[in-house]
């Protein structure tokens, strides 16, 4: 038979077949890392420590949580470059308001609290911005997020006049710097973060509604999806996590430097997100690739630096090995 | 000698096979028909046959030479035109351009544009099209491109032209005119490869007819030779049960109470003064030709565009629908005429696509009920027996027909309290379509109101109990009763400087 | 000087001042010390940012060269290809110094086509920090280098005169040289995996303070003590990390002070007095060390 | 045989692109206008040549930007390219003028080859393609030149090409306006050019349309490619070095330049002039961020520059967008 009509006697439905697809997709990727981790502990002196899962994941977690963001704009159908600089002005904002440079606190605790809260909002609310570029005036998610990727930058340094910020607050640093049970604290945030994302887009209206409007907004629309309002929030969403993640990172450096918090990652992350097997056109999210995809990027460039590859051969391997993954990846997708 | 000859031709994807052992000849200066069921295999061998897709195995041979064409470009250079199913032309260019395209006219190595727009126009003007060929292909409606896409077939020298349903956008006068120029083609020795599921047409103007079923070919008959109802039997594979045959059943009363009442509705340039209602259990349909502002007024009731002025009143409440997710929730549903670009999510499997709509029914606390949705989804492809491999399919893998279904399926699933269809039958099979068209009025007889647009007349007899006649935009006469004829409905549209009937 | 075009001595001056880039706080105290001089002195400072490119600060130049400026304060990014700069500003008539790093000189020379070059000596800077090293660690060390910026003059030269001072010492070692940026973030993270690849490295050396203070991240988050078991060698010397020293976590670092703006008008207003300038106004870097550190650390910038 | 009148536009309506493109000219004019009447010595010869020679280079990556752009693509890689092309136009000085301008777009040709392989055979998307190339070409340019701007040869006429002068006219905007025009000529007038929309318009249509999209997809990174090297080129004899470093953020600023004139990123519409106009409206913002800070006692710092030009950037995508929706009324 051609075709077969399921019916309830003869056609029980295939249940598998969507997970085995999704771990297909996932093969790819797999793929690429097992032959990184393989060749690095054959190649790489004192490979195989907790020292290097703890480096690499401590290294990692940044891209992973700016990626996730970048995921669920790319599967709405857009992309967010202004990831960077949104990550440069919450990384920039926190110092200012526990230090009370910004306004007068009535303890540090609620300087503290407020320091992981609204530099977050702040993010947030720039990705709405976003958002409101793109569903309001129908601009194209590449320019709209161009204003804020020049223009956010810009705000962070006149901040601070573009001076570094250095600080040394445990209770904020706990970010970048704690521990829970041996665990770093941002391998936990990255952690519920990317399981939260995969739950959103598998098992959950929003989720669907997000792949529906990346795969033909038009025809989503019209099916009663509410298109702009999935579409701002997706880049509120891809905000606020490029908020949480700068201040991971000034967290972790115990100094806020305005004019490098966050720089090129946008283009880190959307290499994560393809490498690990979500279309740049939209409609399909693939979260959990995006974390490997992440670690192979990660891996690679840890490759490079402990076999003291120089400087710029080590870019031209980088981007063969881009090209490499993204290939292998859609082999194993078979198109 | 034979101009095309496909002999065992097998094609899979992914491992499920949508041609088995498929042949299909045809000779010069005849117009062969191709029928089937949905998902029969028709497109498939048609772009084997024009290498958009490769064969996994057989042979074709065009006047007596194997050819195994790498693309579309090398077997147009071959001299076969094609008309595929889903438009494919460039919404951004221009109609000359689009109508050109790949071999415009040149002088001195440069495009001759005005050639080329003078002869577009006259390339149009052969089909009694008369359009400013120098704007962009987007503004114009689907049966205008439609035309477009015929007018470039047609303008290039072919030995073979392919029209892979071309008609399923068009009403009687376009379809007239393109069997004026089938005829023609046949004269000058062309052959003619003719996909429709409007049956009729294949009697006016096919020689013979291949059937197909399951992906194989089942039988070629001489046209005159063979009876509309041993034609279905063969396509279906088993005969057409009387209950579906028979769609003069008697008109619905629409007793209910008013489910919408628009009343001078206007929008833009497309609809000037419309007044339409529907009642519970009623079906009313919107008639009128092509352009006269049908599917404009469909998306104004349905909150897709904003009016620019006049009331919609529903359940008896003034409303205005800003998005169609609150005509959604007041109980309306919407299965646009392109499904292509204003239906089906193309990645997305056919569980997804059917229940998409249904969704935030099917959530609990934003968490999808699976379950649910799955059962949901099964009736549905049960009850309209679309045809698939799997419900976890990519609905981009459907034919058009099961696509179609899908998207009725999605709009049926909501139980909805006013359905308005815009040419709801369009590339479906006759079987199919007789079910559909049988679901329509069982839901009517239930008291779901109907509003349909449909270019084929017959359907709108079989199921309207009102039609309402549009013209330029306004509404310009209400048949119903014995009133609702091919007869009367013509009549009413052609004659639009006729005073309006009263009401409204 | 021959062929220079002259300054006219005037009480106020409309002054040009084209910088790098403004991504870094070396950089930014430097801005912030020509803008101070200028303001005190009330010259009107036209300044020009060329966001790390070689050719927009060229560009640049040429806008401050069409808004006829009296004198051009230039930053150069590059040896090369701010010559023609250098030249245009020549032509046009307009004095141009330079400020802490020079042009290349077998295609402009100080005295002849601008005034001066006033500044340190990137090479050299890399030479003494390595000259400290042999010293202090006589019997050799296993080293790990991070680079500034790929491609950029002070990280080539700090890398020059570094490398050549310990070129064919017994028991020096660099076991890896890699880039980090100038950046705190990356140079933390470079060293984070190049400890990792190398657990017997005991000296860093940092092409910047920067780079040095993310060094020390590194070197604490993998559990070793900077300064004991991991000596952090730096340029630069800003307040940060002079304080470090003060703590024990850098060994030692050689200034380059960004502070040009009293020399650079004091300069000029030689220049317009009709002195001969040198062709190299040196600037006279300090060094800090556990030696001295406690007592110069209020001085550092 | 009936006649049906035109199902679509009754009156012939000037097309958003039109619109959007008359915009990006007036805003144009009314820039100049502005600091003619604002700044000293703005419209002075000397601001304007000098002007024109510098951005000459950005004038054509936009270009390249444009067609690519058009096919619904997109190069992220020229800056990386041209930098590349001008350490290998710097070391092929010395042979001359035009094998040092002939070796830069020839190293620029072969990258945007590699990005027309890469897209069009292994199906890579086009922004991880030109990523990638972007990365190898920094590299490569790094490796070739031993991390160190190379100098150009002064023995040959090489420099002339960045920094000689035709009839008075800067030769690096020569090149410009002559490419500016070939590239006007080809999309407008040859049928390459139609098709190349055509692709952008819709690739299966184009497909089925009988179109060897490929070729033509490879044709848009290959050209675009070759006006980087040429950028590099002219970057290379413009400074008189050879800069691996150099190049950062060309790609932004193209597609900004793009944009700004009107053409989709969706890609099937487009104009040449419209990016022409529009890379020099972007360049003539820096200009008078410059000849502002010459104004004031207190400057401009680069941050308040870097929020100005995103602002500028907003106000100018928002007009563009208002302009395309009230043609859609
Ligand atoms: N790209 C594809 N990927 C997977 N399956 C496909 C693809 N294209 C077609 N099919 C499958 O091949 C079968 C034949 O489809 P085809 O489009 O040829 O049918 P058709 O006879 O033209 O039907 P219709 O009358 O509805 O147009 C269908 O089962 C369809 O699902
Ligand atoms: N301003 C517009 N720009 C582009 N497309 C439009 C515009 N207005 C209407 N259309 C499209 O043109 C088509 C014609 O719609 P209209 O309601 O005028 O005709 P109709 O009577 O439904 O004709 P048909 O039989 O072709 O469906 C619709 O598909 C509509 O979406
Ligand atoms: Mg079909
Ligand atoms: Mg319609």
């Amino acid at each position: 038979m051609v075709d077969q009509t399921i019916d309830g006697k003869t056609g029980a439905p295939k249940r598998t077949s969507r997970s085995l697809a999704a771990a297909a997709q996932r093969y790819g990727v797999v793929v690429a890392l097992l032959a990184l981790i393989l060749f690095n502990i054959a190649a790489t002196p004192n490979f195989l420590t907790w020292q290097t899962l703890n480096v690499n994941l401590t290294q990692v977690c940044a891209i992973v949580i700016v990626a996730v963001g970048m995921t669920l704009v790319i599967a709405a159908g857009g992309i967010d470059l202004s990831v960077g600089s949104l990550m440069a002005i919450a990384g920039t904002l926190a110092p200012l308001i526990f230090t009370g440079a910004l306004f007068h606190l009535p303890t540090t605790a609620v300087g503290i609290g407020l320091a992981f809260v609204l530099p977050v909002i702040a993010a947030a609310i720039l990705g709405l911005f976003n958002g409101w570029l793109v569903t309001a005036f129908r601009i194209q998610p590449i320019v709209a997020t161009l204003v804020l990727f020049i223009a956010g930058r810009g705000i962070a340094q006149v901040m601070t006049n573009g001076n570094l910020q250095v600080f040394k607050e445990p209770a904020f640093q706990v970010i970048g710097l704690g521990r829970i049970a041996g665990i770093p604290v941002q391998v936990i945030l990255m952690a519920i973060i990317v399981a939260a994302a995969a739950f959103v887009v598998r098992r959950t209206l929003f989720g669907r509604q997000l792949l529906a409007v990346g795969g033909n907004p038009r025809a989503a629309r019209l099916a009663g999806v509410p298109a702009r309002r999935v579409t701002l929030a997706v880049y509120g969403i891809s905000g606020a996590l490029a908020g949480l993640a700068g201040l991971v990172v000034v967290a972790r450096n115990g100094a806020s430097d305005a004019n490098l918090v966050g720089l090129g990652m946008e283009l880190d992350a959307i290499a994560a997100v393809a490498v690990g097997g979500t279309l740049l056109t939209g409609g399909r999210a693939f979260v959990v690739g995006t974390l490997l995809g992440a670690m192979v990027i990660q891996l690679v460039r840890y490759t490079l630096l402990a076999n003291g590859v120089p400087d710029a051969a080590a870019l031209v391997v980088k981007a063969g090995l881009i090209i490499l993954a993204v290939w292998i990846q859609q082999q194993a997708k078979g198109e | 000698m034979t101009l095309v000859s496909m002999r065992g031709v097998t094609k899979a994807f992914s491992g499920v096979p949508a041609l088995i052992d498929a042949s299909l000849e045809i000779e010069p200066g005849e117009v062969m028909a191709l029928v089937g069921q949905n998902g029969a295999g028709k497109s498939t061998l048609i772009k084997i046959l024009t290498g958009a897709y490769r064969r996994d195995a057989g042979t074709v041979t065009l006047s007596g030479r194997e050819v195994d064409f790498a693309s579309p470009g090398a077997a147009q250079d071959a001299g076969i035109s094609t008309i595929y199913q889903e438009i494919n032309l460039v919404p951004h260019r221009t109609v000359a351009e689009n109508i050109f395209l790949g071999r415009e006219p040149k002088r001195w190595g440069m495009i001759d544009i005005g050639r080329m727009n003078r002869e577009a126009e006259a390339a149009l003007a052969r089909f009694g099209i008369t359009v400013d060929v120098r704007t962009p292909l987007s503004g114009f409606n689907a049966a205008t491109r439609q035309m477009v896409a015929i007018a470039r077939a047609m303008a290039r020298e072919a030995r073979l032209v392919i029209m892979d349903e071309a008609t399923s956008s068009l009403d009687e006068r376009e379809v007239a005119t393109l069997f004026q120029t089938i005829r023609t083609l046949k004269a000058q020795g062309v052959g003619v490869l003719f996909v429709s599921h409007r049956l009729d047409e294949l009697y006016a103007v096919c020689d013979r007819v291949t059937v197909m079923r399951d992906g194989r070919t089942i039988g070629v008959h001489a046209m005159n030779a063979v009876s509309k109802m041993d034609l279905v039997t063969a396509m279906l594979g088993r005969a057409l049960a009387a209950a579906e045959r028979d769609l003069s059943a008697s008109h619905g009363q629409g007793a209910g109470a008013p489910v919408v009442e628009a009343a001078h509705l206007a929008a833009g340039r497309r609809v000037r003064d419309v007044s339409v209602a529907v009642r519970e259990g009623e079906v009313v349909a919107l008639a009128g030709l092509l352009g006269s502002g049908r599917t404009e007024t469909a998306r104004l009731l349905f909150g897709a565009d904003r009016p620019d002025g006049g009331r919609l009143t529903v359940g008896g409440e003034e409303r205005q629908f800003r998005e169609p997710a609150e005509a959604i929730a007041a109980g309306f549903g919407f299965c646009s005429e392109d499904r292509k670009v204003e239906g089906i999510i193309p990645d997305m499997s056919v569980v997804e696509n059917l229940t998409l709509a249904l969704m935030p029914r099917l959530t609990k606390a934003g968490v999808i009920d699976r379950a649910a949705q799955r059962d949901v989804a099964e009736t549905f492809i049960r009850k309209l027996g679309v045809k698939l491999a799997s419900p976890d399919q990519k609905i981009r893998e459907l034919s058009g027909g099961n696509q179609q279904k899908v998207l009725l399926a999605r709009w049926l699933a909501m139980n909805p309290k006013l359905l308005i269809v815009d040419e709801p039958t369009r590339g479906i099979d006759v079987g199919a379509k007789a079910e559909i068209l049988k679901l329509i009025r069982d839901l009517s007889g239930q008291g779901l109101g109907v509003l349909m647009i449909s270019s084929e007349l017959e359907e709108v007899i079989s199921l309207a109990s009102r039609v309402v006649v549009l013209s330029d935009g306004r509404d310009v006469a209400e048949l119903s009763g014995e009133a609702i004829s091919e007869h009367g409905m013509m009549a009413a549209m052609a004659a639009d400087a006729e005073p309006r009937s009263g009401h409204g | 000087q021959e062929g220079l075009p002259k300054l006219e001595k005037k009480d106020t001056y409309k002054v040009g001042f084209a910088q790098t880039e403004s991504n870094n706080p070396w950089r930014i105290a430097q801005t912030e010390s020509m803008k101070a001089e200028a303001e005190k002195l009330g010259y009107q400072l036209v300044y020009t940012d060329a966001a790390g490119s070689a050719a927009k600060q060229v560009a640049d130049v040429n806008s401050m060269i069409a808004q006829g400026v009296d004198v051009i304060f230039l930053a150069p990014r590059e040896e090369k290809p701010l010559i023609p700069a250098v030249m245009a500003a020549k032509k046009a008539g307009i004095p141009v110094i330079l400020l802490d790093r020079n042009v290349d000189q077998s295609l402009a020379k100080a005295g002849e086509d601008y005034v001066t070059f006033i500044g340190s000596d990137f090479i050299d800077e890399g030479k003494r920090i390595a000259e400290w090293l042999v010293q202090n660690k006589p019997d050799g060390a296993k080293i790990i280098q991070l680079e500034g910026t790929t491609g950029s003059s002070p990280a080539n030269d700090r890398k020059k005169g570094f490398d050549e001072a310990l070129a064919g010492k017994a028991g020096f070692e660099i076991l890896a040289s890699q880039s980090g940026d100038f950046a705190r973030d990356k140079g933390r993270q470079v060293a984070e995996a190049l400890l990792q690849a190398h657990p017997d490295a005991d000296v860093i050396y940092a092409h910047n303070d920067e780079m040095a203070m993310g060094a020390i991240a590194a070197l604490e988050a993998a559990g070793k003590v900077p300064g004991k078991d991991v000596l952090v060698l730096s340029i630069d010397g800003g307040k940060e990390a002079v304080q470090a020293v003060v703590d024990g976590k850098i060994a030692a670092v050689v200034e380059c002070n960004p502070r040009f703006g009293p020399k650079a008008f004091e300069t000029l207003a030689r220049y317009a007095n009709g002195e001969t300038i040198e062709a190299w106004v040196k600037n006279v870097d300090k060094f800090y060390d556990p030696t001295n550190a406690a007592a110069e650390v209020a001085n550092a910038y | 045989m009936s006649t049906i009148e035109a199902a679509a536009p009754a009156r012939r309506t000037r097309s958003p692109q039109t619109l959007a493109k008359a915009g990006v000219v007036a805003a144009l004019v009314l820039l100049i206008l502005f600091g003619w009447a604002r700044y000293d010595n703005f419209l002075s010869s000397y601001n304007i040549l000098s002007f024109l020679r510098y951005n000459a280079m950005f004038a054509l990556i936009a270009l390249g930007m444009c067609f690519v752009i058009i096919t619904g693509g997109i190069d992220l890689s020229v800056g990386g390219v041209a930098a590349l092309g001008s350490v290998v136009a710097a070391q092929a000085s010395g042979y001359g003028l035009v094998p040092g301008v002939a070796a830069g777009i020839a190293t620029g040709l072969a990258a945007g080859a590699v990005n027309g392989v890469v897209i069009t055979r292994l199906q890579i998307a086009p922004f991880i393609a030109t990523l990638a190339t972007m990365l190898a070409a920094y590299g490569t340019a790094l490796l070739l030149s031993g991390n160190q701007s190379v100098s150009v040869s002064y023995d040959t006429a090489f420099t002339e090409f960045g920094q000689g002068d035709l009839m008075g006219f800067p030769i690096p905007a020569i090149v410009m306006i002559v490419v500016t025009l070939g590239g006007w000529f080809v999309l407008e007038r040859l049928p390459t050019g139609r098709r190349v929309l055509a692709v952008g318009g819709g690739e299966d249509a184009a497909r089925l349309m009988g179109l060897d999209v490929e070729r033509l997809k490879f044709g848009v990174y290959a050209a675009s490619g070759a006006l980087a090297g040429l950028a590099g080129a002219i970057l290379a004899a413009q400074f008189g070095a050879g800069q691996p470093t150099e190049g950062v953020g060309w790609e932004l600023f193209a597609i900004a330049s793009v944009v700004v004139g009107g053409t989709l990123l969706t890609g099937g519409v487009g104009s040449v002039g419209a990016t022409f106009a529009g890379a020099m409206l972007l360049a003539l913002l820096f200009n008078l961020l410059n000849f502002e800070n010459g104004k004031g006692w207190i400057s401009l710092s680069a941050y308040w520059q870097s929020v100005i030009r995103g602002l500028f950037l907003l106000a100018f995508v928002l007009l563009q967008a208002r302009i395309a929706r009230t043609q859609e009324d």
